[in-house]
């Protein structure tokens, strides 16, 4: 396979685990870093090491352009119209409080805010608290047998909700939701649409202006960035009625011992000494996926994905759509009366490493009449071999429980 | 360590619990969850003479899990509130009869908190 | 001077820039990394990078016990009774809004927030809001003609105080205030006592139950440590009635689709996937901090500020106490008639990296009636010679100026 | 680079600014402020047939921000609005004739920025 030459700029993936070759199936949960990475933020502390913006010296002024250029690498990645709509922020669920807390003030009593039943907690809570706070309702789209969106529920609904929020891929169906169709819908009922891309951004071409998405959040851990980074995008006009979450520092342009001055965007919305190592790194994480091109990491995913649902598909039930085409590159999946955290630690015996819980989707898991599942998730450094390697210890786990 | 897990002594706990099942209008009741996984589990337990007569749990959760719950509600039965104040994650290892990785600890002790939740519970009343 | 040993553990001061050796006298913006912090990140991500908490796989325990490992130094650092009262935050500035929101609902209209006209705006703004929000009084206590505080002003002021939020040691004046009488005093007025460690935990050892401390925000990236990751303290008590500030993942014990159950301490406050990294590399800091000892550390700093007070006094107004025991290791100066941005672009020629302009403390300047400084910093690297570099540099900027 | 920023030219801009003071009762007036270095400037400016007649500012600031506030004065005497919109970062240090690091760009930019929102205010009234 075409990705087999990136293997080799991973260097935890030469690791052993309990005698046995690391086989990494657990990227949904973050993924692994390749040198260039790792490089990037060893570079910034032993050479350019210094805070940003304030000061007039070189390291100051090094580690100022580091940090901005780093915001112009996500706003290129996402196509977003300009470096102001880029907001650093610790991850997703970050990027979400702070969109939900930001369109606070345009939420009334009643007034709906429309999800999913396939959200993560991280695009679930911060509307169940808003709503809570504003008497204002919060509404769901469910999902059919399949897991694909009830897209008719959704056409239904969305037709008086003042925000639709949605992930674009589920971390447990693995289910790629329509999000042009969805924000389009959304734009004529004058939703602003809010868009959880954790598990999409680290895996395909996702473009703002195309998809008409309004605000978007992702972390740079699961895409092989560092970990406390991540971005909220937002529209500039959003931004700017924005009121902002947290204060100080540099989000100031002015302050008496009364009152302060918001600076300009997008510095208004970060507070304090930011993680610019972590920024730093996640633009050399975003170098590194472009050169490889995200189209390839698709295909590459898709590939994987099909190889999996067949192979596993014989012996575990997996969740989600039968189409390879409309998953992202991960499997959830059950083995019969055998509990989840049984398969992940017989795996783990033989080096593999997958999760299994209820992956922060309780409500899914639910829905589908589980409490947990095993997950199996894959990037652009795994093999189909490493799929042979997961079925043969998931027969293994079938033996034990026999 | 992460081999021996799996021992026959757990297998026959996990498939067969003791005490498993509920009690209509118990002493004492007490439910936890562990939330970074899901596993769940529901303690009833009847006093009599401030000493455990009768317990019982339900719950859903893993070979471990189970098998913790199992074997604790049988050497609880006949304790007073300071021999189960006392119990720790050494007695739940040593009962168990494994050693067991940080993350895994959790699911082998999420019992112990719930009996003892369910205790104090009866016992500040 | 025993200090000097530990230079060569700092890559970056090997660095030249200008074409001279670097001098970094900008470490209350941020400190510079020793090779041990750099190489623990390095490690966690070439040997153990995996979420924390969440998987039962070898990689996520390994991370998982650096992470709470780390999370065990902070308390034993700062002398906290437990490691619940310990919550990872990106910097101080997150630390104190998410002490001043975490309390919001014990202030009502009319109550008192006391701080002073010393603070770093990180320790005012989340105030200032609070007050504004609640329609609470917030009010100053003042600092006298040496940037003393004024404590005639605080005993009286402190009476009918809700809270008292006061920064330990001044980013500009230098100022070390008596903490413990302050908290004294604070506590028998029934007020809550919060306190900005950003200057003074990473020069001095701060023990919050000796200083009868309720609530101590500081940041890793000024000790030593990595960007993106600060500490707040709080007595578990406390942290008990707040209601967390943002929502989602590790947060959460139950979720349905309605509502949401938080998770015990400290994860009620931790939000989506943490910066494992910048724990683990703020716990390599501590290490490095304790093995060379707070109080050598301070001393350093002492016989540093002594001698820079003596020698830039002589060309310069330094604001601040004069006595250089009862400051932190910096000085904020000025040359007449020279505007501090200017010394600072001149400096940087000859390779000195300090820093101007008001240094996030507005109000403060306005105090002293200036709108902008000069302010050079110390830490363990620096040394007497540097100093005397200073000195030389600053005499070269009044030729030119002159 | 760094070495050559305080020519001549600046330190005489520096010292001796031209038109330095306030307008009463201005045209157009528009004050900005650096926030991160806390430079300072307000600019006043009366027009007259749509071309800038007359034009002051106060402020505080460093030598490139004083200066570069001095030659812009100077520089869009007797220009109108298009002139004034063209104006970018190039001009601004062809004035100067000094190249400038990213953050001290800043300095040079703020009273550009404060010149042409003042324009800007005027003609959009
Ligand atoms: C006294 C004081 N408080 C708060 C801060 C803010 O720290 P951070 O930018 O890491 O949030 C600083 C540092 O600039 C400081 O000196
Ligand atoms: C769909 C989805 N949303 C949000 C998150 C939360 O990401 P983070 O933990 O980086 O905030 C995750 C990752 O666990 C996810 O899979």
């Amino acid at each position: 396979m075409s990705m087999q030459k990136y293997i080799k700029d991973f260097p935890i993936l030469k690791r052993k685990v309990n005698g046995k070759k690391l086989v990494y199936l657990d990227s949904a949960a973050t993924s692994q870093k390749p040198i260039q990475v790792i490089k990037a933020i060893t570079d910034f502390y032993m050479n350019h090491n210094a805070n940003i913006h304030r000061a007039l010296h070189t390291l100051s002024e090094e580690a100022t352009i580091a940090y901005e250029q780093a915001r112009e690498k996500v706003a290129a990645f996402i196509n977003a119209e300009s470096t102001e709509e880029i907001i650093f922020v610790r991850n997703t669920t970050e990027a979400l409080n702070f969109a939900s807390f930001g369109l606070r003030d345009m939420i009334k009593k009643d007034d709906k805010i429309l999800t999913t039943t396939m959200e993560h907690h991280s695009n679930l809570i911060p509307w169940q608290q808003l709503a809570k706070m504003k008497k204002a309702k919060l509404d769901f789209v469910d999902f059919d047998k399949n897991g694909y969106l009830d897209m008719k529920m959704f056409d239904k609904k969305v037709n008086d909700a003042k925000i639709v929020a949605v992930t674009q891929a589920s971390n447990v169906l693995g289910t790629i939701n329509p999000i042009k169709k969805i924000a389009e819908k959304a734009k004529q009922s004058g939703s602003i649409i809010v868009v959880d891309g954790a598990q999409s951004v680290p895996h395909m071409t996702v473009d703002v202006q195309e998809l008409q998405i309004d605000m978007l959040g992702f972390s740079g851990h699961k895409m092989l960035g560092p970990t406390g980074i991540g971005v909220l995008y937002a529209r500039k006009e959003l931004l700017e009625k924005m009121q902002p979450v947290l204060f100080g520092s540099d989000m100031i342009k002015y302050v008496s011992l009364s009152d302060a001055e918001w600076n300009d965007l997008p510095y208004k919305f970060e507070y304090g000494t930011s993680h610019i190592a972590g920024a730093i790194g996640l633009g050399a994480a975003i170098d590194y996926l472009t050169q490889i091109r995200m189209k390839e990491i698709r295909k590459h995913d898709i590939e994987l994905t099909r190889y999996a649902l067949k192979k596993v598909g014989k012996i575990a039930t997996i969740y989600g759509p039968k189409k390879a085409e409309d998953r992202s590159g991960l499997i959830a999946f059950n083995l019969a009366n055998i509990h989840p955290h049984d398969i992940a630690a017989i795996l783990n015996q033989d080096g593999i490493a997958i999760r299994s819980g209820h992956h922060c989707a309780m409500p899914l898991h639910e829905r589908l009449k589980i409490s947990a599942s095993a997950r199996a998730s894959f990037y652009l450094y795994n093999t189909k071999k490493e799929i042979d390697l997961l079925l043969k210890s998931l027969q293994r786990v079938k033996e034990i429980f026999s | 360590m992460d081999k021996e897990i799996y021992t026959e002594l757990i297998m026959e706990h996990y498939k067969k619990p003791r005490n498993f099942g509920k009690i209509l209008k118990a002493d004492a009741e007490y439910s936890d969850a562990n939330p970074l996984c899901g596993d769940e589990i529901k303690v009833y337990i009847n006093f009599s003479n401030k000493k455990i007569k009768e317990i019982k749990f339900i719950g859903n959760g893993c070979a471990i899990s189970q098998a913790s719950a199992s074997m604790l509600t049988d050497y609880v039965k006949g304790k007073d509130l300071e021999f189960v104040k006392k119990l720790d994650k050494d007695d739940v290892l040593k009962l168990l009869g494994i050693d067991l990785s940080f993350n895994r600890l959790k699911c082998a002790l999420l019992p112990l908190k719930a009996i003892k939740m369910a205790v104090y519970s009866y016992f500040s009343k």
